[in-house]
């Protein structure tokens, strides 16, 4: 009798649910999963062989192509990094402005992130409700930095210019000034976005159906895999670096760290990103506050046009939108950096893919992509 | 009138409706997909198509004009012969369920006394074409496709089947246009909508999945097998498989409408004018009675195709097994108790009618 | 939450492995220098002692020498501050260099592996699937984040399409 | 009405002549011709040239679900024609019908308790 036999099959680089040009090879035993392999590599633009023909502050654009769905925190971390580097102090305001930045940021990136998970189950109109809220962020971001997806608005040792009149509004900014006033955008996530999201699939039976339980990921083995950010946390470990290892100001602001079950699942993924979008809502809450009471206009030091930072090394290890972000800096005293490493999360969590998906659907393979929400611009830098 | 004759004027009348249903479809599938589109749009706080023509409705001209000029590409490896018969023969079914839908109360192409067995055996008949597609294809996302296609639909058509029976012994008899006149009689509350209820509820699921529609649309699941079984088609190839199957939504729906919600039943009673086509004194005798029929079939299957469009771009997919459990471990023993419900009721109702018992208002809905 | 102390650790360290240099750097982590003979051991024992966490691996080119460099620390829950070690092999040759590999012990790094094979041409004894990475496996130009570093593919002559004519530029 | 038959070839006929129609009418007259340009004939593979058959022995896993199928559309053949007459019957129509769908839930359980119902 013959014997029936393993169909290998190719995600990618032109499939649908590959968030990018990611290719998976899979092997398939009916719809059961054997082995799964991604291969990566299309999208490598030499991120880090660039860096290292630029000054200091000419890198810092090409920051915001790693990851471009969370351009500013990857500015941040970079910016952190040369600071650390230089010794350089940022003025006050300029903190509660790129901790404002990053975090209206990581909503953003949230929501992407999400509404593709969602659109690769089939909900496409969670997809389309995710998009409508990006761009009205888009359009803040838009009067405040000048671009809309790619900003180049973090300078070393400050921010490129102050936030323009009447952006931050008033806590009473309601959801006709969603576009117009961050306030108002904040309000207007937290008293009809958020709830929508909860309606519309986190408490939807098909979604719990699809989501929970598959890919379930030990906290030990997410530690080992180096896994961080929402896939860390959803695996119960309560681990955030603007907490453990506080940057920045972070530790002037309150907010919450969610975590998940033990064993988090692609259920547990979810949740802990949604959740992350409402502490990150509270955190742009206080640094609005701040920003309201405190005006002025010293947002930047004065620097020599070429930096020069000493010989020396720096690692920054920064939370960024999908985990974390680690920025290996080598000096050598000149104006180019010598070697730029960029960890991403991304590169490291998609290791994670041959783990979680054997034993699952081929449809749960779309799920596990979408849970742990990967860029391919940052896996290939 | 000689044999001959008569078969003669059978074949002519059968050309003349099978192209007047021919039609019918083609500019339901029309609307219908424009209606997908607008109401997708409207569901995502999107406009939808709004160039071509007042609110997009020339955009599915447009789109079929575009399809007009695609190349008709048969790749190089497929089983050619599978690959080219697979339109056709997906064709046949969409086509072949309106035989028997009546219309109006005088509009149906071939009143069989076994309409309902004709519906279920020439709709398992579509899942052959996907198959052949799929396989013929040469594809690993169309041959995934036409498995989980064809797991898919013969798992759901004994839902199907099994669900509609209760209709049957409400109705006793499987001719299409009797079950919609014993819904006649009372207006909305004849209807085996609410008699029926879970076996509305029932068929409405299992069509979904018929259909293959989100959130049951696996064998085309787009984020999973890019295209599933029609990835390999293009041009007016892919375009038959398109028509097909919003062909078969419209079918569904009016099927749906004609078994649970009375079919071309006006909502009030026969013998109340009250609202409806009695109101207008002049708008009767039969013809206008078969417009007025018309008018609320039509009604009441874009009704149901509205809701299923509305399921479509709200819920996400299933997955394969739940799908399965769904249909044998829920669906299926569901209308097997609705079956022994409709029974037991429908005897209860004989039984206490007679004998005049106040209980017998328990079962009045089953009448 | 009390910020982390590895003191301790790197004392113990320092103890087991006499040869071991450990240095504060100025920008916050330690740097912990050891001869290629004595790495997988430090890792070993590094891991031992709870740096459970990878977090990269990658090499430096000192245009005469590479730098492997390895940096883990310490991922508890509710601690804080917890600082980053870099475990630094120097003194590798510029070509052919072979370095123990560290994935049977942080899985997470088998890519960053990977990658710095790819990037710097150092190979990894007894990693489980040393292949190229983001560069295609067929790849004959050399690693490309060594300083001198050439691509010496022939230049693509860019093909700008106008109308029927093909502009070449 | 043994004519009425007749419109069951016809339809089919209309169908597979619409379709011939208007797959033929593009392909003839207006769609453009140039099979051989590129790798446009080869099946999809994610933009990779495809590698290895599709037309494997492929491992479908729902063969009891085909069994089962089989058993219970056979089962719904029986029902119909008793759904009609059942009101003449009466009690024992009934009552043996119901038998008859017990024996089949019975199945059913069974096929469930043996976890066939279980795609795998």
């Amino acid at each position: 009798m013959e014997q029936t036999r393993e169909l290998l099959i190719n995600m990618g680089p032109q499939h649908p649910s590959t968030h990018g040009v990611l290719r998976v090879l899979v092997k398939l035993d009916g719809e059961t999963i054997t082995w799964a392999e991604p291969d990566i590599g299309y999208l490598h633009r030499c991120f880090e062989k660039l860096s290292e023909s630029k000054t200091y502050t000419q890198v810092i654009p090409y920051t915001d192509r790693t990851d471009y769905l969370s351009a500013i925190t990857n500015e941040h971390a970079f910016c952190l990094a040369v600071e650390k580097l230089m010794g350089i102090e940022v003025p006050e305001r300029a903190e509660y402005i790129r901790v404002m930045m990053a975090e209206l940021q990581r909503i953003c990136s949230h929501l992407l992130g999400l509404g593709a998970m969602a659109l690769d189950l089939g909900a496409v109109t969670g997809f389309l409700y995710a998009w409508r809220d990006r761009e009205k962020i888009y359009s803040l971001f838009e009067r405040i930095t000048g671009g809309r997806m790619l900003y180049n608005y973090l300078r070393i040792g400050g921010v490129r210019n102050d936030l323009p009149e009447g952006i931050i509004g008033t806590p009473k900014d309601g959801r006709d000034k969603a576009d117009k006033t961050i306030w108002g955008f904040i309000n207007y996530f937290e008293s009809y976005v958020l709830p929508e999201w909860d309606d519309l699939l986190t408490n939807n039976r098909i979604f719990q159906w699809r989501t929970q339980g598959v890919a379930p990921l030990p906290s030990e083995v997410a530690i080992a895999y180096g896994a961080s950010g929402p896939v860390l946390r959803a695996s119960g470990v309560k681990w955030d670096l603007r907490k453990n290892v506080p940057y920045s100001i972070y530790d002037r602001f309150e907010f919450d760290i969610p975590v998940g079950k033990e064993n988090g699942d692609c259920f547990d993924r979810w949740v802990v990103r949604v959740e992350e979008m409402r502490q990150s809502a509270r955190i742009v809450k206080q640094a609005l506050q701040w920003l309201a009471e405190n005006p002025g206009d010293y947002i930047a030091p004065k620097l020599p046009r070429v930096l020069k930072p000493p010989k020396g090394e720096v690692y920054i290890r920064y939370e960024g939108s999908r985990g974390e972000v680690g920025v290996h800096l080598v000096s050598d005293g000149s104006a180019n950096p010598y070697k730029v490493k960029w960890r991403s999360p991304c590169f490291t969590h998609l290791q994670l893919l041959p783990v979680l998906a054997p034993g699952h659907k081929l449809a749960d393979m779309i799920a596990i992509i979408g849970s742990i929400d990967i860029v391919l611009g940052e896996v290939d830098r | 009138m000689s044999l001959a004759d008569l078969w003669a004027q059978h074949w002519f009348r059968a050309f003349v409706t099978g192209s007047l249903v021919l039609v019918f479809a083609l500019g339901n599938f029309y609307i219908t997909l424009w209606l997908e589109r607008k109401e997708s749009a409207w569901i995502q706080n999107r406009l939808g198509p709004m160039r071509a023509g007042p609110q997009g409705l020339l955009q599915v001209l447009a789109d079929l004009f575009k399809l007009l000029q695609k190349e008709d590409i048969v790749p190089r490896n497929v089983d050619r012969i599978l690959f080219l018969i697979a339109p056709f023969i997906a064709h046949i079914p969409a086509l072949l369920i309106f035989l028997v839908v009546p219309f109006g109360p005088n509009m149906v192409v071939a009143d069989y006394d076994i309409g309902i067995i004709m519906i279920a055996a020439v709709t398992s008949y579509a899942v052959i074409a996907t198959f052949i597609a799929g396989w013929g294809s040469n594809n690993k996302y169309s041959l995934l496709g036409a498995m989980r296609g064809a797991a898919q639909m013969i798992s759901y058509e004994v839902t199907l089947v099994m669900s509609v029976i209760g209709v049957v012994m409400m109705a006793g008899s499987l001719k299409l246009s009797d079950i919609v006149l014993a819904q006649a009689e009372r207006g909305v509350l004849g209807w085996y909508l609410f008699p029926q209820f879970i076996g509305f509820i029932v068929y409405l699921i299992a069509s979904l999945a018929e259909l293959n529609r989100a959130p049951f649309d696996l064998m085309e699941a787009e984020s999973e097998l890019v295209a599933g079984y029609h990835t390999e088609y293009s041009g007016f190839r892919f375009a038959i498989f398109l028509l097909v199957e919003y062909v078969h939504m419209i079918a569904w729906s009016a099927i749906a409408a004609t078994l649970f919600l009375g079919g071309w039943v006006g909502p009030t009673p026969a013998d109340i004018p009250v609202i409806g086509p009695k109101l207008f004194g002049w708008m009767t005798g039969p013809v206008w009675d078969n417009v007025w029929g018309f008018f609320w079939f039509l009604f009441k299957t874009y009704l149901l195709i509205f809701i299923l469009i509305w399921i479509r771009w709200t819920f996400p997919r299933v997955r394969i097994d739940q799908l399965m459990d769904l249909g044998w471990k829920f669906l299926l023993p569901v209308s097997l108790f609705n079956i022994f419900l409709t029974g037991v009721m429908k005897y209860g109702w004989n039984v206490l009618a007679e004998s005049g018992s106040p209980l017998r208002w328990i079962f009045w809905l089953w009448r | 939450m009390e910020p982390l102390d590895i003191r301790p650790d790197l004392e113990a360290l320092k103890a087991a492995y006499p040869a071991v240099e450990i240095a504060e750097a100025a920008t916050g982590h330690f740097d912990i220098r050891v001869s290629l003979d004595q790495y997988l051991d430090v890792v070993k024992f590094l891991k031992d002692r709870g740096f459970n966490y990878p977090a990269c691996i990658t090499a430096i080119d000192w245009k005469d020498r590479l730098e492997l460099v390895l940096q883990l620390y310490k991922l508890v829950v509710g601690s804080r501050q917890s600082p980053l070690v870099m475990v630094r092999v120097d003194g590798l040759p510029r070509e052919g260099a072979e370095v123990p590999s560290v994935t049977p012990l942080y899985p997470g790094l088998n890519w960053h592996e990977r990658e710095t094979y790819d990037m710097y041409g150092i190979r990894f004894q007894g990693h489980p699937d040393l292949r190229r990475i983001l560069l295609p496996d067929n790849w004959q130009g050399g690693h490309p984040l060594l300083k001198d570093f050439e691509d010496k593919r022939p230049r693509r002559p860019r093909l700008v399409r106008h109308r029927d004519m093909i502009v070449s530029g | 009405m043994p004519y009425s038959y007749v419109y069951l070839p016809i339809f089919a006929l209309l169908a597979v002549a619409n379709t011939a129609i208007m797959i033929g009418i593009p392909k003839y007259l207006l769609a453009p011709r140039n099979p051989f340009h590129g790798e446009k004939l080869e099946t999809y593979e994610c933009g990779e040239l495809p590698f290895d058959d599709a037309l494997v022995n492929f491992n479908i896993r729902y063969y009891v679900f085909a069994l089962t199928f089989f058993v219970f559309d056979m089962e719904a053949i029986f029902l119909y024609p008793w759904s009609i007459v059942f009101q003449e019957l009466g009690l024992f129509g009934l009552a043996e019908m119901f038998l008859f769908l017990a024996v089949l839930g019975l199945g059913l359980l069974y096929a469930y308790k043996k976890r066939v119902l279980h795609w795998v």
